[in-house]
């Protein structure tokens, strides 16, 4: 079996974990972490695309790489923008919940 | 078997191993370390990809300041886990989940393994086109030339996740320091630490992003190493983040995607259109535009990490 | 030479892994940070290896990225650790 | 085997060993602070081995100064990070 | 030459699609440069030119009848990235442009830096998230790129969000991190979409993608994952019932301005990438059971969001729920106009109707709720009657939006629906038009519960009454809807250029 393929396997269970996490567990911060875990299983993805597609001199096809990158630099700006947004619902209110039943009754 | 293929094996046993502790742990604060530590193993995972830009960018995103980023939420946000009873799952829920994430995982791997090997790529018109840009790294040439605008883009994603942070603040934080209110202690070896590590870093950086033309690396890393000194110094407290209304931070901010329109819109004028290089001078000008997204993306990473201004104008308390 | 090398970068990951596992487990906080402080260094060595063993041009610049980055999952962790100005007595 | 080989393949394995020898002492160790110190020394040297064993491997003089430059870099992290982690495990538990 | 090959060369005109998106681009950098008062002096000058951009764009693709195309840096596609702009995107452009110009100019008295400061934070922020997000909208309807459009998807959620917690309350902070977790995900399932498309076609731009597809022996089994996952993340980020749970909280507690561009022109930006999905990628590939889903989803949406609306207590809760229900209808256009059916332009026209129509009718209606929550400091729905008397002109055009959703005579809405009701009839699936029949009940039911109280002689205590201005941009909104009722035939076969190439 060859580093790609490993790592697009790896990258698939990477997406299961992510999606089982933001299923099951509560709290927001854990549900950034598992959004992250998340993105980095589809980026492997790319990953694997890369690798495969290593043709005309390259190792890896330089497209995919790419993509990957802008998006690492898009996935960490989303996880800095919920991360703000988090503290400041915890300064402001003193819980981090996200259930609705919680907020006051209009 | 051989020995590679061990290791590689090895490996992503230990990169899953670790993402499933940062799911099942049960602090707060350690899955955020088991994310960093997830987040250093990935850039192994690029390396083994020959993807050495991409394990550039995740060292120093996907685990430095990320890292640091969640660290310090999950510090500032002790004893908000576990949550209350009512945001328990029911095991027939749990079960369920799971059932529908092996499902999507299975889907995902019979992909992998049903993919061609070639498959489609095009690195060949990537190799074909190479010489146009004066460029050596492929990547760089994608990121700033074949597909410069989404590059453009994320820097204005960026932007916008700054003033999304900010505008976060408290009403009359506003025009104050970014970030929270500042430490009590200076440590001795933090501060040494601080003042030692940030010259060699700046060299390191302006390395990373400078060879980037033609081997791994470019603005993207050079940037984050940068800003990752800018955020030690700034945790050292040895200087202190600037007032978001300061002007200069401000044209610091919007330099990089700026620039990159300008030189974009003279492209109008002067070469084949919108974000075409006139021939030739195709390499000067993509180091030019990626100085100044250096110093944007050095500007834009700690800010996103510090967070909103938090200390009220009216003076110290 | 090369699958020396590979041996050795799996050996070390291996070790690494094992003194993961036992810290992450805490009991406490530092024994975490001190867990991402670990990886940090084997990580490193392990990646110099792999680079050495596969002839991957540009490895050097990673691992002094990663070598700049060591510390900070330790010094985010002191820093909110510390007691904020207004916390003081 | 050149002779640069023979010096790569022991550096590397006395680094490898130094690796191991930090994680036994972790498991065998009791408290943080001891842990703490036997991990840092060994791993330091575990790595500097590393790096000096392929010092012959490097491409090119830049090559080797930047492995050297790794390996004052992590040195001088890991000496911060366990010198600002004592003091946190000092601040909270002041000695007896 | 063949279509293909049109689609990868700029066409004259083609520098205009630049225009649209660099032009809020720059104007959200200058502002935040400029700072204070001038964010806003940049963002309201900007909106008429923009404006004129997407109007210009318009006629142009309508004179040509074939789409325009600009091909980023010269670098044709797989490599580059081209944009293009078909009858869809034009109508869109040119309804983002006015919606976003009505909520900046109605904003004004509630974003404006007070006297006293060079600066304040609510202000800066909003100008400049309002004009990243026209930018983010511009730049879905127009990108040809599956990637180039997952970072406009996520420049449009990261201006969206904040836009929502301006105020900082802890129950809009809440609503605002469900909204972005949500839409984060949606996301990142299109980007695993378009990476298993990349790696059986080697590329990303819409035209080729659809070539490769059709070109293909045999299609691979990834294309169907790949559309399912683009699917399902698209529609967390529409709020397609049975995943709209972000919206409600999302869209009431944003300040009005905000609301009304939201549930306007944000949802729509995704359920364009929908449509560009199954009618342009893989328009062959909709099979008849995955399009009954969307449409089954749909009319679950209506019935549900319609029910909820009815029960109701505050006015902007209301609206949002009624987005929910009309949101439904836009996603009836699947079943009807994609799958084996033969081409049905109808159902075509009447989903874009749909769109254009509830952008302009819930921009009004926000934007007057936000009227009437700022004359009486609240907007319970109790305590509304005799609203009517108070604020005519608010109450007038709240009551023509109303018209639009419901789909009575004359209004764009009755147009849409019209449209979807005879295409059921001409492809034999009566059952759709029970769903859209009903859902106009309920909508009546809900607009009825606001507006015969709201008429009913009764003394209410004004706080301010609001400028006959802001009472203008409201109705001039509804009646934009109106005037969509009207539309000439030549309107309707702008909405289709682009189809003829990807349809045989």
């Amino acid at each position: 079996m060859t580093a790609a393929t490993l790592a697009g396997l790896t990258g698939a269970a990477l997406v299961g974990l992510g999606v089982y996490g933001l299923l099951v567990l509560a709290h927001p911060l854990r549900k950034l972490l598992c959004f992250n875990l998340l993105g980095s299983g589809v980026f492997l993805m790319f990953g694997i695309l890369a690798r495969k597609g290593g043709a005309a001199g390259f190792a890896a096809d330089p497209v995919p790489q790419a993509l990957v990158i802008t998006g690492i630099v898009v996935a960490f700006s989303a996880t800095a923008l919920a991360v703000a947004l988090l503290l400041r619902l915890f300064e402001t209110s003193g819980t981090v919940t996200l259930n609705p039943d919680e907020q006051r009754p209009e | 078997m051989t020995v590679i293929e061990i290791l590689d094996i090895g490996l992503a046993v230990l990169v899953l191993g670790v993402a499933a502790w940062t799911i099942a742990a049960r602090e707060l604060f350690a899955a955020a370390v088991g994310y960093v530590a997830y987040g250093l193993l990935l850039s192994l995972v690029w390396v083994r990809l020959f993807a050495l830009d991409v394990a550039l960018t995740e060292a120093a995103i996907g685990s430095g300041v990320t890292g640091v980023l969640l660290i310090t939420a999950a510090m500032r946000l002790r004893g908000t886990d576990p949550p209350q009873a009512s945001e328990q799952l029911r095991p027939m829920v749990r079960v369920a989940a799971a059932t529908l994430c092996i499902a999507i995982a299975g889907v995902l791997a019979a992909g992998v393994l049903m993919m061609a090997d070639p498959g489609p790529t095009l690195a060949p018109d990537v190799a074909r086109h190479l010489g146009e840009t004066g460029l050596g790294n492929p990547v760089t040439a994608v990121l700033m030339a074949f597909r410069a605008f989404d590059t453009m883009l994320e820097k204005v994603v960026l932007i916008l996740a700054v003033i999304g942070v900010w505008s976060l603040a408290a009403d009359d934080a506003w025009g104050s320091v970014a970030g929270p209110r500042p430490l009590a202690h200076h440590q001795g070896p933090l501060t040494f630490f601080a003042q030692l590590l940030p010259p060699v870093g700046i060299v390191v950086a302006v390395h990373i992003a400078w060879v980037g033309a033609n081997e791994p690396g470019g603005a993207f890393q050079g940037g984050a190493l940068l800003a990752a000194m800018a955020m030690i110094v700034l945790m050292a407290r040895v200087v202190q983040a600037p007032a978001v209304d300061r002007r200069w931070l401000r044209v610091v901010l919007v330099a990089g995607p700026a620039m990159f329109l300008l030189i974009g819109m003279i492209g109008f004028a002067v070469a084949a259109g919108f974000l075409a290089y006139p021939d030739g001078i195709a390499k000067p000008l993509i180091l030019f535009i990626e100085a100044f997204m250096v110093l944007s993306i050095a500007a834009v990473l700690p800010l996103l990490v510090i967070g909103p201004p938090n200390r009220p104008q009216a003076g110290p308390p | 030479m090369t699958d020396f090398l590979l041996a050795a970068a799996g050996l070390i990951l291996l070790t690494v892994a094992v003194g993961l596992a036992r810290i992450l487990r805490g009991p406490e906080n530092v024994d975490r940070t001190m867990a991402a402080q670990l990886l940090g260094t084997g990580g490193i060595a392990t990646l110099l290896l792999v680079a050495a063993a596969t002839g991957v041009r540009g490895a050097e610049d990673v691992a002094l990225g990663l070598a700049l980055l060591a510390a900070f999952a330790s010094v985010a962790f002191v820093n909110s650790a510390a007691p904020r100005q207004d916390d003081d007595p | 085997m050149s002779a640069a080989d023979v010096f790569t393949v022991v550096a590397v394995s006395a680094g490898a060993f130094f690796f191991l020898a930090g994680s036994v002492g972790l498991l065998r160790f009791p408290d943080s602070l001891t842990r703490l110190h036997a991990l840092t020394k060994a791993d330091n040297l575990g790595l500097g081995l590393v790096v000096l064993g392929l010092l012959p491997q490097a491409s090119g003089l830049l090559g080797g100064l930047k492995l050297l430059g790794v390996w004052v870099l992590v040195q001088l992290s890991s000496a911060t990070a366990a010198q600002v982690i004592a003091q946190a495990l000092g601040r909270r538990r002041p000695p007896p | 030459m063949s279509a293909v090959a049109l689609a990868l060369a700029t066409n004259p005109g083609g520098y205009l699609l630049v225009l649209a998106i660099v032009l809020p681009v720059v104007g959200m950098l200058l502002s935040l440069v400029a700072g204070g008062r001038n964010a806003e002096r940049i963002a309201l000058a900007l909106m008429p030119a923009g404006l004129g951009i997407a109007l210009v764009i318009a006629f142009g693709v309508w004179r040509e009848q074939a789409p325009l195309v600009y091909i980023l840096g010269g670098w044709a596609p797989p490599l580059g990235i081209a944009l293009r702009a078909d009858g869809f995107s034009a109508v869109m452009l040119v309804t983002a442009a006015l919606v976003v110009a009505a909520a900046g100019y109605f904003a004004r008295p509630l974003f404006a830096t007070p006297p006293q400061r060079a600066e304040a934070r609510a202000p800066l922020a909003f100008w400049t998230l309002l004009q990243g997000l026209w930018a983010a909208l511009n730049m879905v309807f127009l990108g040809g790129d599956l990637f180039n459009l997952y970072v406009a998807l996520e420049l449009l959620t990261f201006a969206a969000v904040p836009l929502v917690c301006l105020d900082g309350r802890p129950e809009t902070l809440r609503a605002a991190l469900r909204y972005l977790l949500f839409a984060l995900i949606g996301s990142v399932f299109y980007l695993l979409g378009a990476a298993l498309l990349y790696g059986s076609y080697g590329t990303l731009d819409i035209v080729l993608l659809a070539e490769g597809i059709r070109a293909a022996p045999v299609v691979a089994p990834a294309t169907f994952a790949a559309g399912g996952l683009m699917t399902a993340g698209l529609l967390a980020k529409t709020a397609l019932f049975p995943l709209h749970l972000w919206l409600p909280p999302a869209h009431a507690n944003a300040p009005a301005p905000a609301s009304a561009v939201l549930s306007a022109l944000v949802v729509k930006g995704s359920f364009f990438l929908v449509v560009r999905l199954w009618f342009d990628v893989m328009p062959g590939l909709a099979s008849d059971a995955a399009m009954g889903l969307l449409g089954a989803l749909g009319s679950g949406a209506i019935l549900f969001g319609s029910v909820l609306a009815l029960r109701q207590r505050r006015l902007k809760l209301l609206i949002a729920y009624s987005t929910i229900a009309q949101v439904g209808y836009l996603f009836l256009m699947f079943p009807l106009a994609a799958g084996s059916e033969p081409w049905n332009g109808q159902a075509w026209n009447g989903g874009v109707m749909q769109a254009l129509s509830h952008a302009f009718a819930k921009a009004s209606m926000f934007l007057a709720a936000g009227l009437v929550a700022e004359s009486l400091g609240h907007d319970r729905i109790a305590d509304l009657r005799g609203i009517g008397h108070a604020m005519p002109m608010t109450l007038f055009a709240f009551g023509l939006g109303g018209l639009s959703l419901m789909g009575l005579p004359p209004s764009g809405g009755f147009t849409a629906k019209w449209l979807l009701l005879q295409a059921t009839v001409e492809g034999g699936q009566w059952f759709w038009a029970a769903i859209v029949l009903c859902g106009g009940l309920l909508a009546g039911g809900y607009v009825y519960r606001v507006v015969a109280p709201a008429l009913a002689a009764s003394p209410l205590d004004v706080r301010a009454s609001p400028s006959r201005g802001r009472e203008g941009i409201v109705l001039a909104l509804a009646i934009a809807a109106l005037l969509l009722g009207f539309a000439p035939p030549g309107f309707l076969g702008l909405l289709q250029v682009g189809r003829a190439a990807i349809v045989p």
